[in-house]
Order: structure tokens, then C-alpha cells, then sequence
């Protein structure tokens, strides 16, 4: 076997070289040899394709995605540390802590391999969060599969949750919260999203950089394999004989080791707390080259890695490979020469492997060796950030007028005496129905700091236990409202994880997201795309609250069918006594009034009930109105503050009807309930801006005068009665909690034990 | 009073141990797998987590750690000692408490909370309960099916040594329903639940738990 | 270097919730006449030649298998 | 009825945290000379005359193992 050598690249420059297997186009390869002035070699070429794949460059996305700090002001700046452009977003949330927060898509993996894509999704963002000096302190998993009872769904539910838990499980981590959506379209392309959020005091914020020279760089952790390097293999089988080129038969599944990572979390802390770093990076998709060129060109300086100096697990890896390797569970550090013993007593204190394989130099290249043989001299700026930028065509759908017009009007409404049965029809609906299948797989206890976890409208943990300062976050989108209408689906997506955080009586402060959609390669769903993207950012600058960072996920299809654009919005919020959380269940006080704050519409545009009951998608999503929103969450978070709320719960999918469900049920309290006007609008109209709250009866007063002080919408719709254990709906009739209860929680056990 | 928690790496509610240890007025001192010495402590907490990944089998690695050799000369002469979740498995494993903890019986991880009967208030643990009453904590495992063969468990039932059964369905399959059992002496206590969860109702289901390192300092109090 | 196998199983009187759960499933995924499964655990370890049958005896009971609830068997294999 | 062993391993490119464990717990135990340790599963089924070799080797490859990180060996044994 020979090596590719920078030398022989110059020597060679007609060799043909694999690019187009490596997803590169013609002018991206010509790009190349343009930046360096001969063909590049085996190991840089390798590096370029997977830096400049869309994964990695945001090439689609990019010209978009600038439009977030074009809408972000200097206001919704002030407390923000870290944005976009970052391992993770940053906010300062007082008391001198930091929060860092992101998620990521792991969607294709998990659908090949359910258990390890999702076990790694989880781990790969934990470290993005480790990444910025934070101990990561919670985990949250938004999921979407296809039809519930589709039998490929019960292959892929059962291995992501479990791998979810797993993974997070093992870390210490509690989950406290996520989504789980059944929908067609995700049929043969699962979602798997994960978010962590991690705190840090201020000033121990790391950025991830490698300056001075003379600095030296460390790998640490797990030893690096074939994992997922399924693309590179062409070059393998280029330089390889037959008998080497069988071993090559590369695995593009990468198997997690949640033992290592959590090793790796409490090591690297150590090392933070001993100032033993001055610039640190994951190592997540694209592994030593993502790591190497994003430190290198965020530095100061060049770069001289020593390759054939990362511990290996397997044998006979070239230079291509180890460079591409995804093996997790490996972090990359920038160390003063002073501080390399100390550091390295840290790691075998842990038991972590650690190895110095490079230096920060003077000057302005990333240069690798192989057994002191040049294969990579390349500037490194041009891997990691000058990669191609698209301008893909755009083009709003043919259909969409179509499916606009087609109003859920002509759908025929139930009767007024079928509309108890409708409640708990609806109850057990997969979308709706309890999610305990899932969430009991997941420890939410650990750590000790978990304030609300699921069934709650946001996960809350506390911070500091001196002071009670905490966050609370939730991450949502409804991808039949972005269908209908991306622009306005992406602000309810937006409004509904705000409005999730602030029912909880957190202020929300900040924002992340998981943009997931089709090819953008389709110019319908470039379209979407950057409806989406628009919608999400004039959205954020109507709340004033920032964008810090989130991810991109394209080819979400099976065939040419795209995937529902699915942008996962995470709001984060912050609460500074956590002692005064509102929970979802009522019942918590004696003498509780029902209020339904906001106003109802008849709105069944991409509703639960026009697919539950008739399987039809079509019409205009609910209409949004943020600064309706941001009232509510004013009320909401003084109503908490003053102690006015017994519970609240948020109204979505599924309207008040499924509030009620579910705050009696999560309660283990009755209610009975008066409506006027048409009640299956009142019950089962998804209009936005809307939230039930328990108030006791001796704060009914002060509060109720307060929403008419401040000019938010209010009615009285019911009252808690502890004596009934029923649902009582005036004028239809009862729904004992027990029937309530079997039909809302039996669903996801039957289709999945 | 000082209450030793161990840390292996993989431990996960050492945090959580030493928190109700301290809720509970003791002091908790942390002790690292390698150590050789216990550090002058009155009692020791193996807390849950998942030592050394749990591989190959939950506890069978961190058994022989440095520190545990010390832990079961200082049982052996009564110093009391609580194994929770894993360290219920580790106690098992090292043989300072009879049987075995295998796979739940549905094979999920469970997480839920979960009522328990207290059987036996006289150990070094449990002397704050009634006999009898029922306490409601987290139970958070995926290998938590109790099992010893027919003679063990004739003696654990017939010495009044189970000290926390489950009520209600049995969440994970362990025989007799039994969540967590004590050492012939009553010193040593192992159980599959985490009362260290349920030490204030803002962040667990209820403060049952707390009941459990206030008896320990009583039994240290008065030894 | 000598190739060893050590099978660990569940006792015959132990529970077996893995080996039950693959023997329930079979017939539903259209397997039948499988009366019965156990699973339990397959190591192969590659040793040095000095390593003797006593010391993988040793390695066996006190950490490969926990005898309280497991049977297991060594065997060595041709490489 | 015919006793039917199947081994499910991990491949060799995969990572195998567990045999990893176990490999490096085991000089802390005192045992030298393992070079190397992988754990993976040993079902034990009884199954029915009329099962043939076809049917086992797609039991196998669709349930007892997962063929994307894992390869599989089906033998027959003497009861
Ligand atoms: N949808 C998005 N909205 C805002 N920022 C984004 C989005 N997608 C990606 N980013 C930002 O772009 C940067 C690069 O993203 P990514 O490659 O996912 O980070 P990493 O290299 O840490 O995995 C990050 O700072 C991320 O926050
Ligand atoms: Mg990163």
C-alpha cells in the first residue's frame, strides 16, 4: 500500500481521484485544486468532502440561516454569551450562571440502526454542550416516527426510545422532556432530535480555539476505529490490495459507550476546574477533521497534527480514515506546554487514554503528518468555513394554493351527543394519548435537581440550590401547520414552546432549533425552508428573545416524498424560584376556579381532530398572534410569582378538551366544566395563545382583575371538584377518570409491548 | 456523624446520597473507588449509577475495588452500611447480602414512582418507620428482578430480613415482590428504590425517603 | 496465544426474561416448534500460552459468572 | 426435539464496550495474559425435529442478532 503523500500529490496531479463517490460536484473538486494548487491528497480530499458536505457546511442553508442575525438586535443580544457559530448557544440567566443549551438531529443513523443512531444522537450532543466548559445537566428527545401502528414503527420506536435511554440513562442525565408524533411521512425516515442543556459559572465559558504557539493539542477518550466512515471507503479500496480491501467492508453505524462519555464529562470538568484548558472541541460527525480544522482556523495560528500518534482500535487505518473516523466519545484539547503533565494526571486519574498529537505553530497551516511524511498542508479556514454556499432554486409548491383551499369546512362535525365519546376517542388518539410508554424508560430523578419533568408543559431544573434560581425548556413543532403554512407554522412552532415555558411560571429567554426537512435539492422544499427560517426569526424578533444556535437536517424523504417540515423550536426560560413552578395537574389546592385564558376561534386547519377522525390535511394553519403570546406569558409568569396559580396547563393538539383530560388525569382530580357557543368548537379548536389555569378560589379575584387590567381575554369554564373523580362536561354528560384514564393510557402499551 | 459515598467511575446519585445524608443533619464524606481507607467514617453509602457501565454484569466489576474491600471488613464488624439501586447490586455482588439482581421481567428500564411496604423497622436503617406503613419513591432501574433460590429466600422471609417490599404490580419481576433486604445482623440494607430521590417533595414524588438516614443517625447516635 | 470460550447461562430455576421474551415472540413472527429459549452470554478471549486451565477456571467463577444465579463452561478452541 | 446453540458477536470493526469492560477490569483482578476479551450472546433453544437449517438460519439473522453490527454462528449439538 502506498500513502498519498502531499509529495506524491504534486508529482501526480492527473491521479483520478474518487470525488464524485465522495459527494463532491465537479466544481467543488476543481475549488480544491484551485485552494491548493495541485490535486489534493487521499487524506484531504477526504477532509474537504465531508467538511463540505451539506452536514457540515450548511451549503443550502446557509444564505438563509444568515437572516437570524440579521432580525437579532443588540436588545435581545444583551444576554447572550455565546450565539450561533458556536459548539453551543450561551445565555447569562443572573447569579453568575450560564446556560448553554442546543439540539441536533440524528435521523438517518437511527433509522438504519434505531438503538445506537439514537444512543449516539445523545451523546454526541452532550458533548457539544461539555464542549463550552458546561457540566451538562439535562436531556430532552424530540421523536417523530410514522403511523402508530405501522409494523416498521414498532421496529424503530422501541430501538430509539431504548437507545434514548440508554444512553442518557447511563450519563446521569434525567430526560425532561421531548416529543413523540406519528405521521406518514416520517414512515420511512424517523426523527430523531436530542437536546442538552448544561450550566457553567460566566467567566468559565470555553470557546473552541487553539491560539499560541507552542500550545500543545491533546486527543482524549475513546481510541478511534472504523466507525462510520461507510463514504471514505472508496479511497480504501483504491489503495488497497484484495485481501486488506475485504477488512474494509466499513460499518457506517457507530456504536455508543455511554461508560466512556460519562468518564469523559466528570475528566474534562476536573480539567476545566484545574484551568488546565485554553480551547476544547467534540469530536461529533466528520470527527478529527471537523475537530483540527475548526480549531485550527478559529485559533490564532497554524496547526501540526502527528496522525499515526491517535490510539487506534483497529488495524491498518490509513490517514483517510483515521481523519474521517466518527468513533465517539473523544474530545480534542488545546494545553499550555506547562500544563500537559498535570493534565494528563487528570485523565489517568479517570482512566481516559490521552495523547498528545500536535502542536499549535506559528503561521497559517493545518499541517498533518504520517510517520513524518506531509498528507495534509492545507489553510484551514478552507475546510471549515469557506466551503461552498448554494443558492438553491426556490419555488412555493404547485399544490399549495390547492391544499390551502381545501378548509376543513366541508368536513362533516360530530353530533352534540357524540362529542363525550369524541373526548375520549380523541384521548387515545397516538398523538395524544399518554406518552408514559416512553417517558418510563427514562431517568428523570438523577442529579436531584429535577423540578418538573414529563407530563409537565416544560422540563424544569434547578440551578443552584442556594438561591432556587432555575430554567425551564420545551421544544415543539407541529409539522401539519408548516405544511399548510410554513412561514406561520414555524411561529406557532415558536409561540408554543414559549407560551409551554411560561405556563410553567419560567420567563423564556432564549431560543434553539432543529430545522428538519425534505431535499433541498427540491426547490418546494427550499421553499418551505426558508419560509420556515423567516417565520422563525421575525417570530423571535417579535418576542425579542435571540436564536443562539440549533442544526440542520436535509434529504428527509423516502423516495421523492418529503418528510412534513419539521422545525423543532427549544425555548428556554428561566425561573428564579423554582419553589414556585405551576404544575399541570389540578387539584394540588382546596376550591379551585377553571379560567380559559384567550380567546377560541373555529380553527381545524392541520387539527388533530381532522386527522384523527378524517384523516384530512388541509386549510390554513391557527392564526398567531405573538404579541398576544408574550401578554399571556407576563400574566402567566406574575400569576407565578404572586402565587395566584394552582396549575396551568397549556392548550395545543387536541384543544381543551385534551387540557382538560389531561390536567384531571395527571392531577387525579375531577373538574366540571361549562361551556357556551358551539361546543365542539370550544372543545376541539386548536386556536393559539390559549392556556387553562386552576386559581384558588380566595386568588380568583385579584387575578382574574388583573387580566382585565391588562387586557387579556379571560373566562370562567369550570371548577375543580376533588369529591366527582369525573370529567363533568355541563350539558353533555360525564367521563369518569378511571374510562379516561384506560383510554388515554392504554394506547402506546398495546401498540408496543 | 459521617457517612462515607463511594464514587466508582460510572456512579451517578452519589450526589443525590450525599445531599439527603446532609438534609438529615450528618455529614457526607466522599470516598473514591481507589482509596484504601474508609477515612474515619460511621457508615457508608454505595449509591446508584451505572459502575464501570454496568457491563457484563450491574456491580460485578466495582465489587473488587480497592474501597470495597475495606467497606465489607468494616460491615463485618457492623458498621452499617446502604446499598442503593447499584450499589444494592454491588452488595450483592460482593456478598454482603444474599441473591441476585437480574433484567426486569419486561426487559425496560423503569422509571416511575413506586409505593412500598416497610417489612422490617428494625434495621440500622429503617428504625424512623412504622412497621408496616407504606412509602411512596422513585424506583429507577433496568436490572432489578430480585432472585435467590427457594432456601435463601425461605430464610430472608423467615429471619423478617426483607426489609421494603412493592406494592402493588410488581415492576420488574423480583421474587416475593421484595425491593430490598438486610443483613442477618440488620446493619447492612440493600434496595432496588431511591429513597435519596424522595428527600424533599419539590424535586421527588414525596420526603419519604429522608426517614431512612434519619434512623442511620440514630443507630450512630446511640451505638 | 490460545482462543478461549467461556458461555455463561442462567441457571435452569433462574428467570430467564430475555430468553422468554425471544420464545414468546417467535411464534408471533411465524417461527413455530421452538419449545424453548435461554440466553445467557458468549466471551472469547484471546490469551497468552502461560494462561493456565486453573486460572480460566478462576477468571470463570469469580467474575465472568456470578454462581449465585449462572452456570458456565469453558472450553478452549483452535485458533 | 434438537438442541440448536446460536453465538451472536459483535464484529470484529465494532465497538464492544462490554468485552472492553471486561478486558481492562481484569489485570486489576490480578489475571494477566488476556489479550483481548469480546462479549456477545449464547442462545440455547430446543426446537422441534421438523425445523430445518433454513428456518434457523433466518431466526438468526431476523431476530437473534442484528445483522448491521453484529455476525452470528447457528450450530446443532448432541442433547
Ligand atoms: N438552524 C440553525 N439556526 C441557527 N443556528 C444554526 C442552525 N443550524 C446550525 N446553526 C449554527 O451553526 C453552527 C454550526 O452548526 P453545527 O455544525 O451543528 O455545530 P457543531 O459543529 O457543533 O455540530 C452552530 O453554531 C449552530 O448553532
Ligand atoms: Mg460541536
Amino acid at each position: 500500500m502506498s500513502l498519498d503523500t502531499v509529495k506524491n500529490a504534486e508529482s501526480t496531479p492527473d491521479q483520478e481521484q474518487p470525488y464524485k463517490e465522495l459527494g463532491l460536484k465537479d466544481d467543488e473538486y476543481a475549488r480544491i485544486r484551485e485552494i491548493l494548487g495541485r490535486r489534493p491528497t487521499d487524506a484531504e480530499l477526504a477532509m474537504y468532502s465531508v467538511m463540505w458536505s451539506e452536514h457540515c457546511s450548511y451549503k443550502s442553508s446557509k444564505v438563509h440561516l444568515k437572516y437570524f442575525g440579521e432580525t437579532t438586535t443588540d436588545e435581545m443580544r444583551e444576554k447572550m454569551l455565546a450565539g450561533i457559530g458556536e459548539n453551543a448557544g450561551v445565555v447569562d440567566i443572573g447569579d453568575g450562571w450560564a446556560i448553554t443549551f442546543k439540539v441536533e438531529s440524528h435521523n438517518h443513523p437511527s433509522y438504519v440502526e434505531p438503538y445506537q443512531g439514537a444512543a449516539t444522537g445523545v451523546g454526541g450532543i452532550v458533548r457539544d454542550i461539555l464542549a463550552m466548559g458546561a457540566r451538562p445537566l439535562a436531556v430532552m428527545d424530540p421523536l417523530r416516527f410514522g403511523p402508530a401502528d405501522a409494523p416498521d414503527t414498532r421496529r424503530v420506536l422501541p430501538g430509539i426510545v431504548a437507545g434514548v435511554g440508554g444512553y442518557g440513562n447511563c450519563l446521569g442525565l434525567p430526560n425532561i422532556g421531548g416529543e413523540v408524533v406519528f405521521d406518514e411521512s416520517y414512515a420511512g425516515n424517523p426523527l430523531v432530535n436530542a437536546l442538552c442543556v448544561g450550566a457553567m459559572r460566566v467567566e468559565d465559558l470555553h470557546l473552541a480555539h487553539a491560539s499560541g504557539a507552542g500550545n500543545k493539542i491533546i486527543l482524549y477518550g475513546a481510541r478511534t476505529g472504523l466507525d462510520g466512515i461507510g463514504g471514505v471507503s472508496v479511497l480504501a479500496s483504491e489503495t488497497f490490495d484484495d485481501t486488506a480491501g475485504k477488512r474494509k467492508k466499513l460499518p457506517s453505524v457507530q456504536v455508543g459507550d455511554p461508560f466512556t462519555e460519562k468518564v469523559l464529562i466528570e475528566c474534562s470538568l476536573e480539567l476545566f476546574r484545574q484551568k488546565l484548558v485554553v480551547g476544547i472541541q467534540d469530536l461529533g460527525g466528520a470527527g478529527l477533521s471537523c475537530a483540527t480544522s475548526e480549531l485550527a482556523s478559529a485559533g490564532d495560528g497554524g496547526m501540526r497534527v502527528q496522525l499515526d500518534r491517535v490510539p487506534l482500535r483497529a488495524s491498518g487505518m490509513t490517514p483517510a480514515e483515521v481523519l474521517s473516523s466518527e468513533s465517539q466519545e473523544r474530545m480534542c484539547a488545546v494545553v499550555r506546554p506547562e500544563d500537559v503533565d498535570a493534565f494528563m494526571a487528570v485523565c489517568a486519574k479517570w482512566d481516559v487514554i490521552a495523547t498528545e498529537i500536535g502542536e499549535v505553530t506559528e503561521g497559517d497551516r493545518l499541517v498533518i503528518t504520517w510517520h513524518d511524511e506531509v498528507v495534509v498542508d492545507v489553510p484551514p479556514r478552507t475546510v471549515a468555513h469557506e466551503g461552498p454556499v448554494y443558492h438553491r432554486p426556490i419555488e412555493r409548491p404547485a399544490d399549495q394554493d390547492a391544499l390551502q383551499a381545501d378548509t376543513p369546512d366541508r368536513l362533516p362535525k360530530p353530533a352534540r351527543e357524540e362529542l363525550l365519546d369524541l373526548i375520549k376517542t380523541m384521548a387515545a388518539s397516538p398523538n395524544l394519548a399518554s406518552r408514559q410508554w416512553v417517558t418510563q424508560q427514562y431517568d428523570r430523578y438523577v442529579r436531584g435537581g429535577t423540578v418538573l419533568a414529563q407530563p409537565a408543559d416544560s422540563g424544569m431544573i434547578r440551578i443552584d440550590e442556594e438561591t432556587h434560581r432555575g430554567v425551564a425548556l420545551s421544544t415543539d413543532c407541529n409539522g401539519r401547520y408548516t405544511k399548510l403554512d410554513p412561514y406561520t407554522g414555524a411561529k406557532l412552532a415558536l409561540a408554543e414552546a414559549y407560551r409551554n415555558v411560561a405556563t410553567t411560571g419560567a420567563t423564556p429567554v432564549a431560543v434553539t432549533n432543529c430545522l428538519n426537512f425534505g431535499s433541498p435539492e427540491d426547490p418546494a422544499v427550499m421553499w418551505q425552508f426558508e419560509q420556515a427560517v423567516k417565520g422563525l426569526a421575525d417570530g423571535c424578533a417579535e418576542l425579542g428573545i435571540p436564536v443562539t444556535g440549533g442544526n440542520v437536517s436535509f434529504y428527509n424523504q423516502t423516495g421523492a416524498t418529503a418528510i412534513l417540515p419539521t422545525p423543532v423550536v427549544g425555548v428556554l426560560g428561566v425561573i428564579d424560584d423554582v419553589r414556585r413552578r405551576i404544575p399541570t395537574g389540578i387539584g394540588a389546592e382546596a376550591g379551585e376556579t377553571l379560567l380559559l385564558l384567550g380567546e377560541t376561534h373555529e380553527e381545524f386547519g392541520g387539527s388533530e381532530w381532522a386527522h384523527v377522525v378524517h384523516g384530512h390535511l388541509g386549510g390554513l394553519p391557527p392564526e398567531v398572534d405573538l404579541a398576544r403570546e408574550k401578554l399571556l406569558a407576563e400574566v402567566l409568569v406574575a400569576g407565578s410569582r404572586d402565587g395566584m396559580l394552582s396549575a396551568a396547563h397549556d392548550l395545543a393538539e387536541g384543544g381543551l378538551a385534551q387540557a382538560l383530560v389531561e390536567t384531571c388525569l395527571i392531577g387525579e382530580t375531577g373538574a366540571r366544566v361549562f361551556l357556551e357557543g358551539d361546543l365542539f368548537t370550544e372543545l376541539f379548536s386548536e386556536s393559539a395563545g390559549r392556556v387553562l389555569v386552576a386559581v384558588p378560589r380566595t386568588e380568583e379575584l385579584r387575578f382574574t382583575d388583573m387580566c382585565t387590567a391588562r387586557g387579556l381575554p379571560w373566562r370562567k369554564v369550570g371548577v375543580v371538584d376533588p369529591e366527582s373523580q369525573a370529567l363533568e362536561v355541563q350539558g353533555l354528560g360525564e367521563l369518569s377518570l378511571a374510562e379516561l384514564r384506560e383510554a388515554w393510557e392504554g394506547t402506546l402499551p398495546a401498540l408496543f409491548d | 456523624m459521617k457517612v462515607g459515598v463511594i464514587t466508582f467511575p460510572g456512579t451517578l446519585d452519589d450526589v443525590d446520597a450525599a445531599r439527603a445524608v446532609r438534609y438529615a443533619g450528618g455529614e457526607a464524606v466522599s470516598l473514591w473507588h481507589a482509596d484504601h481507607d474508609l477515612k474515619g467514617v460511621d457508615a457508608v453509602i454505595v449509591p446508584g449509577g451505572f459502575s464501570y457501565g454496568d457491563y457484563l454484569r450491574c456491580g460485578a466489576i466495582a465489587r473488587f475495588a480497592p474501597v470495597m474491600q475495606e467497606v465489607v471488613e468494616a460491615a463485618n464488624k457492623g458498621m452499617p452500611v446502604l446499598g442503593i439501586c447499584n450499589g444494592f447490586q454491588i452488595l450483592c455482588e460482593a456478598h454482603l447480602l444474599p441473591g441476585a439482581l437480574i433484567r426486569n421481567h419486561k426487559l425496560h428500564f423503569v422509571c416511575r414512582d413506586q409505593w412500598l411496604k416497610v417489612e422490617n423497622n428494625e434495621t440500622a436503617w429503617t428504625t424512623r418507620y412504622d412497621k408496616g406503613a407504606e412509602v411512596l419513591v422513585p424506583l429507577k432501574s433496568g436490572e432489578g428482578g430480585y432472585q435467590a433460590d427457594d432456601e435463601t429466600l425461605k430464610e430472608l422471609e423467615g429471619e423478617g430480613r426483607v426489609v421494603f417490599r412493592y406494592v402493588g404490580d410488581n415492576p420488574n419481576g423480583s421474587r416475593n415482590g421484595i425491593a430490598g433486604i438486610t443483613s442477618a445482623n440488620g446493619r447492612v440494607v440493600g434496595l432496588m428504590p431511591h429513597p435519596e430521590h424522595a428527600i424533599d417533595a419539590l424535586t421527588g414524588p414525596t420526603d419519604d425517603g429522608l426517614g431512612m438516614f434519619l434512623s442511620l443517625l440514630d443507630a450512630v447516635v446511640s451505638a | 496465544m490460545a482462543r478461549v470460550v467461556v458461555d455463561v447461562m442462567p441457571k435452569p430455576e433462574i428467570l430467564d426474561p430475555q430468553g422468554q421474551a425471544v420464545a414468546n415472540a417467535l411464534p408471533r413472527l411465524g417461527f413455530d416448534g421452538i419449545a424453548s429459549v435461554r440466553q445467557g452470554k458468549h466471551f472469547e478471549l484471546e490469551v497468552a500460552d502461560d494462561v493456565d486451565d486453573a486460572t480460566l477456571a478462576k477468571i470463570a467463577e469469580t467474575f465472568l459468572a456470578n454462581p449465585v444465579i449462572e452456570d458456565w463452561v469453558v472450553r478452549r478452541v483452535d485458533a
